[in-house]
């Protein structure tokens, strides 16, 4: 093996492999659900059968006879040790195990435990639960209806102040309803000269990690300890400590490497369960799901948005009305805060001076939604960016001068009202056309193949406001060691991070260590989430090292250094104590500016960063049966500086075929509550013949001012503009507009026959 | 999963009310079906078993009438619960009959669903069993109602 | 999975003793990637299994007769057959066909006798093997009987297997100048099981067919000569206008499924397009690519 | 309880003796009698590769292969790819190509990779597709995975001839 060569010099900007690259090609990476315990035993879950329904009984009896079952749990016994059982990062709405009622197909319901995962899962087909089935709901504009209520009553946790009055609200399915008032758009629409309405969908899908969910928990009376495949070990640790009603130091989470994470391993997923059964059984105890499983824990939010914009005579876009329903499924999870979050710029990146906003989060009897890389925005941009081109269609406009013509510009408000800075929108979407050689003409093609493209642009606003803390231990051998929350689930952060602390203490970014998360041992941080954290812990983690640079800067001074000395640090510490011995310790805390909405949604700081990219298609499509290959796919974004410019590559390009896969061929099937198709068998994600045989993925000249080294996150981008970005193509090539994902061979295919008239049947 | 069809039976409406909202000689059309018990007017358990290739699914499965409107509406819930695996069937059966010059038109639609394992992964297979046993019934029907007559499935 | 006993005979003879035909509960298992399954997902549940692993020795080999007929062994993994000159050389559509069939590994381990008699309809050599006129080898207790692979499949899963009989070999007739093709038609994934299967395999001379099988599969409950389409063909000249006629024949003659993949107008209309497709493929000149 | 048995094969060059259940698979025996992890359940259903393994330099899904039926085989695992601390070709490419990003469906392709380049020195990117098709990489690294693939036949082939 040629040994890489530790660089010196800078560090950021360096396409430094992975530094965990070594441990995950040997197979040796830890994996919470690859971990053993002494003495562990193995949880398998009995799963609801009715969307909705009281629970009449749960008989046990049988499942505990069997030999070598330890135990069989249901919500009552959770209830023995966990007086009040309820969960969720925004709602504190989700049972344990389901406690007098269920309220989806596929919700925990009673738990076995057993030393043989096969002896469990034996014993869960003979526990007998009985229900007295309710009507259930499962669309999400039906849901707004309130006719059947998933929910008696509304439960908002404590920890977001602008949910409180949500507190005991009965008789809605709706958990959160935002509204965004800018101008007057109903005056707007009076005075356009054009106004277009549409209604787009978009499906039920899945985060699918390869890893599934898994949690470990070792409860001690002294304290527990949760492994756990989590995005936000510090999250678990208060929302266990507070259903225990214990100090969060009693709690212990580590999280390993991540088998993907994607948005379904945030908040609280297996950990409140593995520590109610291990409180329980006095034993470690590991609750790993099947990929199955995973079908009934956490998806993405299928949506329905009506959008509605008045154009006035210049073709300038004057007035812009959206209406979003959020299907968040049985339990809220994270979904009201995506509904918020995403609703401030659901309107696009467009400059528009007259907006209406209206964003509902909705129960439904369906597996719970939250985030999902993007957050909404996808979503969102499904809709507004195939609006945008159905627009410019109708108008006889360019697609990319109509979008220039209108866009939002660094200084402009932003629907909120925010100031827009360091968003190179316009960068994005020119660089888009000129990779697809718009200007020039382009080859539609005769006979059954036709071709087309096509493009979108996105703006999205990060989460705020959030908090992160790092500290930098520098060893007296010269050698640093960093400690921060955010965990790397493949997107690189580690390393990252790593190059951050070279860069400061002028180090090779391969010679930092970093801790694994351990919240014993790694300081806060909100969540690895929204491409937040190499902004926001890539901030704590440069202030961290420049604290401790500071310090060594004061330890030569008062050794009597001469200003400029290079005296290798492990002198330094062996002139100070006598030997190899000390530290310097540097923290760094950071958290941005934030002001909330006011009562019509509006703020003059509504993010630190605006994320900004866009996609463009070119693709065939066949036009006897409808299939689509998409033959060129192109994702550019603005991420301010790259600090590793190949990991930036690789995460747009991973992105965009995540969002590929969700565009052209992913859902899951619901039937009667009950989804079909829970299996890689039957739910397929993206292989490698789906990835187009073109890919480019590039960044355009920026820099993020207020972020560290210039950069801003880029984990979420390239999902942005995908999905419109080949509607419009599809559109360009057969003249059949799509407004429902997926966009399967078939409902091209049904497109087609409906523009000749003669529409396909429906058996 | 949703199925519906017309059965035309020779025998007039009366009749055929009669026999379909006779529970033993209902059940004596499907394929499987075993130990009916009458609970109550409107009440029936039963056990059905049925098997594809070497994979055999049995179900207790509890049947009421919900509603019976001589001679033209009978509409069936029936409730099911396997035996081994975690799941449940439901099924809303609606049957409707029509009578045209001495001949019976019986227009049927049932919305099953199935949950559990059996819902998650088994849906393909038995829907291609239930399509099965749809025709065997139909056959059955036909066949108990043409001694004297004749009768179309289609 | 629950616990199961294993037995592993040596003997084909053996083998079917041990199953015992009255215990549903009791079957063999070949390379087990079907059977797996089932038994993961708890819709099988057996008390034992009879492994014909060992004798594999004896029914694991590739070989021609003098008059060009196939013979494969029951117990030949897919990949052998995929990489076999015999088998290229008399029926390169099947080699064709592998490429797209499960994934390596599956292939590394699924037998062709397994493949046969887990009959699920969505699997790719089925209509290729009914294409091409396949026949299999069957042993019982007592007796051996040969059947086509079309009687073989009966339904869904289902054979026209007796529960303690086994298949022993494959035999593919030699094809002479008849022409194969298979086409997969995935609607979602490129790898995917198919929405449509469809294979074809047709004697012609020059533009006119002199016979012709037509074979479809995944979108129907087994897969299933098409009949009717086939006729239509015979002795036809397979112009653009013919085949438009023939693809309706084709569509109206399948007895289509609705499922996940596909609704059945849907996969109706693939059936038209692929009838056509597959039969200007397959009476393209030979060496022509497909 | 249904009779345990004894095999008897070659894990990663050692020959190895192991009681085993009837019911279990490769994947549980060997992370529980030889906690090699390299190997991993993942989809269950043999589809995503995550519990690849070769056996007789053959891949297969270990999580659907018995393991009884290894009694007599040569078993090789990711985890002997690197006997003595230094990299296969084959994981060096993949490191530099920046083939994966979780890293859990990484053994898997390494392990396939080895085993195409065993058999085509110098394959196609048609070939590598056609070979990896039924590995799963929700990561989405494909692109540089195929990088990765051609890079290692050029690093094996070097290695070999040099």
């Amino acid at each position: 093996m040629k040994a890489i060569k530790p660089q010196v010099g800078h560090q950021v900007g360096r396409s430094l492999p992975r530094l965990e690259a070594r441990e995950k090609v040997t197979g040796r990476a830890e994996y919470t659900h690859l971990m053993q315990l002494p003495g562990m035993l193995q949880a398998k879950i009995l799963r609801s059968t009715v969307a909705h329904g009281r629970i009449k009984s749960i008989n046990t009896t049988d499942a505990k006879k069997i030999p070598g079952v330890f135990g069989v749990y249901t919500g009552d016994d959770i209830r023995t040790v966990i007086p009040d059982p309820y969960y969720g990062p925004a709602f504190h709405d989700q049972p344990i195990l389901a406690i007098g009622k269920v309220h989806f197909v596929g919700e925990p319901v009673a738990a076995v435990l057993a030393a043989d995962p096969h002896i469990a899962e034996q014993a869960t087909q003979r526990i007998i639960a009985e229900y007295e089935e309710l009507p259930a709901i499962f669309d999400e504009v039906e849901a707004a209806e309130n006719k059947v209520l998933v929910h008696e009553e509304l439960k908002p946790a404590g920890i977001f102040a602008d949910l409180k009055h949500l507190k005991g609200r009965k008789g809605t399915n709706i958990a959160l309803d935002f509204r965004l008032r800018r101008g007057d758009v109903d005056k707007g629409f009076a005075s356009a000269a054009h106004v277009f309405e549409h209604t787009f969908r978009t499906q039920k899908v899945l985060h699918l990690a390869l890893e599934p969910y898994a949690s470990i928990a070792d409860y001690r009376e002294d304290g527990v300890t949760i492994y756990s495949g989590a995005q936000s070990p510090s999250f678990v640790r208060t929302e266990i400590a507070r259903l225990l009603s214990w100090p969060e130091n009693r709690v212990r989470v580590k999280v390993p490497y991540l088998g993907g994470g994607y948005g379904g391993k945030l908040y609280i997923k297996m950990e409140a369960l593995a520590v109610a059964l291990s409180m329980l059984a006095r034993r470690p105890v590991k609750v790993a799901l099947t990929m199955e499983e995973q079908f009934y824990t956490i998806t993405k939010h299928p949506s329905t948005f009506r959008i509605k914009s008045g154009i006035d005579k210049d073709g300038k876009i004057i007035a812009r009305k959206c209406e979003v329903w959020w299907n968040g499924g049985a339990y809220a999870d994270v979904g009201p805060r995506l509904t918020q979050k995403s609703g401030f710029t659901a309107s696009g990146p467009y400059d528009i001076d007259n907006v209406s906003i209206d964003s509902y989060a909705l129960y439904t009897n369906l597996t719970p939604a939250g985030a999902l890389r993007g957050f909404g925005i996808p979503q969102l941009v499904w809709a507004y960016e195939s609006h945008t081109d159905m627009i410019a269609r109708a108008l006889k406009r360019d697609p990319v001068d109509f979008r220039k013509q209108n866009l939002l510009h660094d200084g402009r408000p932003q629907a909120t009202g925010t100031i827009l800075k360091n968003a190179a929108i316009e960068k994005v979407l020119d660089r888009i056309a000129e990779r697809l050689n718009w200007k020039k003409p382009f080859d539609r093609g005769q006979g059954v193949v036709r071709r087309g493209r096509g493009l979108a642009v996105a703006l999205k606003a990060v989460i705020s406001p959030t908090t992160s803390v790092a500290v930098v231990n520098v060893a007296a051998d010269g050698s640093a060691t960093l400690y921060c929350g955010t965990v790397d689930m493949g997107q690189g952060s580690d390393t990252a991070m790593a190059q951050m602390v070279g860069e400061v203490l002028d180090m090779p970014a391969e010679s930092v260590r970093v801790v694994p998360r351990d919240t014993d041992v790694t300081p806060y941080d909100m969540g690895t989430l929204g491409s937040r954290s190499l902004f926001h812990m890539g901030h704590a983690v440069r202030l961290a090292a420049e604290e401790a640079r500071d310090k060594i800067a004061a330890l030569r001074r008062e050794l009597g250094e001469p200003e400029g000395s290079n005296t290798p640090l492990g002198d330094l510490f062996r002139k100070k104590y006598g030997m190899q011995a000390g530290n310097i310790v540097g923290t760094g805390i950071y958290k941005p500016d934030y002001i909330p909405p006011d009562s019509s949604g509006l703020t003059t700081d509504v993010t630190p960063f605006w994320m900004v990219a866009g996609s463009g298609v070119e693709l065939e499509v066949d036009t006897e049966t409808g299939h689509v290959r998409i033959t060129r796919l192109i994702n550019v974004a603005d991420v301010g500086k790259p600090i590793n410019p190949k990991i930036v590559e690789t995460q747009l390009s991973g992105a965009s075929l995540m969002q590929l896969g969700f565009s052209m061929f992913e859902k899951m099937h619901v039937d009667g509550g009950q989804i079909t198709n829970a299996s890689l068998a039957d739910y397929k994600i993206p292989a490698i013949h789906d990835v187009p045989p073109v890919m480019e993925n590039m960044t355009v000249d920026a820099v993020q001012d207020n972020g560290p080294f210039g950069a801003k996150g880029v984990g979420e981008l390239a999902t942005f503009g995908v999905s419109p970005a080949i509607a419009n193509a599809i559109d360009d090539a057969i003249g059949v507009r799509l407004t429902e994902l997926p966009m399967t061979a078939e409902a091209v295919l049904r497109g087609l026959y409906v523009k000749d008239n003669r529409p396909l049947g429906d058996d | 999963m949703n199925f519906a069809g017309d059965i035309t039976v020779v025998a007039p409406r009366d009749a055929v009310f009669k026999a379909l909202s006779d529970a033993p000689f209902f059940a004596s059309c499907i394929e499987g079906v075993r130990n009916l018990e009458a609970i109550d007017a409107t009440h029936f358990s039963a056990i059905l078993e049925t098997h594809v290739a070497y994979l055999r699914f049995k179900f207790k499965a509890e049947v009421e009438l919900t509603q019976l409107s001589p001679p033209e509406l009978i509409e069936a819930k029936v409730e099911g619960t396997p035996f081994g695996i975690v799941g449940r069937l439901t099924a809303i059966t609606t049957t409707r009959l029509s009578e045209t010059s001495g001949q019976t038109t019986i227009h049927y639609s049932v919305d099953a669903t199935i949950t559990g394992k059996l819902g998650s992964m088994g849906q393909p297979v038995l829907k291609a069993k239930a399509k099965d046993m749809e025709k065997h019934f139909t056959e059955r029907l036909v066949a108990a109602f043409a001694i004297g007559g004749r009768g179309t499935a289609h | 999975m629950t616990p199961f006993d294993l037995v592993e005979p040596a003997s084909l003879k053996e083998a079917i003793a041990l199953i015992d035909p009255d215990d549903p509960d009791v079957r063999p298992i070949a390379g087990g990637t079907a059977l797996m399954l089932m038994m993961k997902a708890g819709v099988f549940r057996p008390t034992r299994l009879v492994s014909l692993r060992r004798l594999r020795n004896g029914l694991g080999q590739i070989t021609s007769t003098m008059d060009g007929e196939l013979k494969i062994g029951a117990m030949t993994p897919l990949t052998a057959i995929e990489h076999s000159s015999e088998v290229k050389r008399a029926a390169p559509v099947i080699a064709r066909t592998m490429r797209r069939l499960a994934n390596v590994r599956v292939r590394n381990v699924a037998t062709i006798g397994g493949a046969l008699a887990h009959a699920d309809p969505h699997m790719d050599l089925p209509p290729v093997l009914i294409a091409l006129g396949a026949s299999v080898s069957i042993a019982g207790i007592s007796s051996e009987r040969s059947m086509t692979v079309e009687d073989l499949l009966t339904g869904y899963y289902e054979t026209a297997l007796a529960k303690n009989e086994l298949i022993t070999e494959l035999r593919i007739p030699t094809q002479g100048n008849s022409q194969a093709v298979y086409f997969k038609v995935t609607a979602g994934s490129v790898d995917d099981w198919p929405a449509l299967g469809l294979a074809a395999a047709i004697v012609g001379e020059g533009d006119t067919v002199r016979s012709v099988r037509l074979v479809v599969s995944a979108a129907t409950s087994k897969p299933m000569r098409l009949t009717a389409a086939e006729r239509a063909l015979n002795g036809q000249i397979a112009n653009e206008v013919h085949l438009k006629r023939v693809a309706d024949i084709a569509a109206e003659e399948a007895d289509i499924i609705a499922d996940i993949r596909g609704s059945a107008s849907y996969k109706r209309e693939l059936l038209r397009v692929f009838t056509a497709r597959a039969v200007r493929a397959a009476m393209e000149p030979r060496g022509a690519p497909h | 309880m249904r009779s345990a048995r004894t095999i008897n094969f070659t894990l990663n060059g050692r020959s190895v003796s192991v009681n085993v259940q009837p019911h279990h698979n490769v994947v549980e025996m060997l992370q529980a009698q030889f906690a090699l992890f390299g190997a991993r359940e993942s989809c269950g259903q043999g589809l995503c590769g995550c519990c690849t393994v070769l056996v007789d330099g053959r891949p297969l899904s270990g999580c659907l292969y018995l393991a009884v039926f290894l009694d007599g085989t040569e078993v090789v695992t990711v985890e002997s790819l690197a006997p003595t601390g230094k990299l296969d070709p084959v994981q060096q490419a993949f490191i530099e190509c920046g083939a994966f990003q979780c890293g859990y469906c990484t053994p898997g392709f390494v392990l396939m990779t080895k085993a195409l380049l065993e058999q085509t020195s110098d394959p196609d990117d048609e070939q590598i597709r056609d070979h990896l098709s039924g590995n799963l990489c929700r990561c989405g690294a494909y692109p540089e995975i195929v990088n990765a693939v051609k890079l290692a036949a050029r690093k094996s082939k070097a290695g070999s001839t040099g």
